[in-house]
């Protein structure tokens, strides 16, 4: 199913685009899987994710840790740490 | 008396707001006590702009439960809670925390712990532009994390942003 | 950068003030971080009027000492302390406390100490008039003392007003 | 020598007036001594300071305790506890 990504901040200057649509494989279960299969996309999508650890996501606008399964999200959001206030 | 909700505003914007005007709001709310902490672009070291992105699906939704977070843990009447996106001047502000409680302590502490919020959980992010033309994105501060885990002893489902 | 004094400014006034003005003064000083408190008069009960009497040859400088203590406690570069006397009804404002910081827990914290001790330690009195004719002193609350002391810890020469 | 007192709150209403000049014997010495000969003067004094305990006072813009000396003081205030901010 067509999931619909977002990309913030260096994340999105990185990849070089600010959203964009995929449809992974079934073996991309979470949100970790989904940022490996992502980062062999493009040069560009290798750089944003060469650092998974800098990495934090949203599915479907809440927060989730990188073990959070995609299930049937819709929209999830990569981006670094905030900072914001 | 009547207990009454507390009145929740979350504005999330490109355009100033009148802190005068906020302030004033939250005084008729009628606790007797109203904080506030006014987030402005610091200058120097040759900074012409602090560039605010975020994720606009996002935002409102997550300074709204952060706001309804602080009115379960403090006895509030209410939040006002403005952040501004878009690219912004040295002097600028940026955000906005305003409560108003009957408690002097329940409205400071809950503008602490908003704000603190905001630096951690809230889907911004700061880019700053230099004269010379160069750009860097502001990263994240493990102080600000400290700061906000401070709020989390009776919370185990919230994540960091 | 050279380091700049703090800007103190004590008022002991009559008359309404401008939180925004206020405000925007403070974040003119460019830390970034502007903290604030308002107390306003609460209604209900009756109450026509809080009477605020003070010891006029003694509150600023009172208030000036505190403002001094908070910039010595805290990283600030400007705290603005407001206080009225006199006649004030519901919805009134009574005190303003404000600060400015480059960092968001000094103006805040600076801002609580403040406004604690405003509450034991300057030479202010209130009188409650009721609608029916009856006046009363407001009584010194315990827990104002037990909040004030928090701030105790470093200082052995302070008493309670 | 003559000391300036002021009077405050319900102090100063039970007193009946907000200052006065008072020329107290050398045996007081303290502000809890100036408290209890106070006390003796009218019965608008006695009633204002019936209970010592709930007495503050200031010497010349200064908070003291009462067990401060009153010394050269030229102007001492008594009044409640405070209730500002």
């Amino acid at each position: 199913m067509a999931i619909e990504m977002l990309y913030f901040a260096w994340v999105r200057e990185k990849v070089g685009v600010g959203a964009e649509r995929i449809d992974p494989p079934a073996t991309v279960r979470t949100v970790a899987d989904l940022i490996a299969w992502l980062a062999a996309r493009s040069p560009g999508h290798a750089a944003a994710f060469a650092e998974p650890d800098r990495i934090r996501a949203a599915i479907d606008d809440r927060f989730v840790g990188v073990t959070a399964v995609i299930g049937d999200a819709r929209e999830i959001a990569l981006f670094p740490p905030v900072t914001g206030g | 008396m009547v207990a009454v909700a507390p009145v929740i505003d979350v504005r999330v914007q490109a355009e100033d707001f009148d802190v005068g005007a906020e302030m004033a709001g939250l005084e008729r709310l009628g606790g007797g006590a109203v904080g506030s902490f006014t987030g402005i672009v610091r200058g120097g070291a040759g900074l012409t702009a602090l560039v605010l992105e975020h994720h606009p699906a996002m935002t409102h939704k997550a300074l709204t439960r952060m706001a309804e977070d602080a009115c379960g843990r403090w006895p509030l009447l209410g939040v006002t809670l403005i952040h501004r996106y878009g690219a912004l001047v040295p002097g600028a502000r940026i955000v906005f925390v305003g409560t108003a409680s009957a408690h002097r302590a329940a409205a400071l502490d809950a503008t602490m712990f908003l704000i603190d919020w905001l630096k951690t959980r809230a889907p911004f992010w700061k880019q700053e532009r230099f004269a010379d033309g160069r750009t860097a994105w502001v990263e994240a501060r493990s102080a600000d994390d400290t700061a906000a885990k401070r709020w989390d002893a009776d919370k185990g489902d919230v994540m960091d942003g």
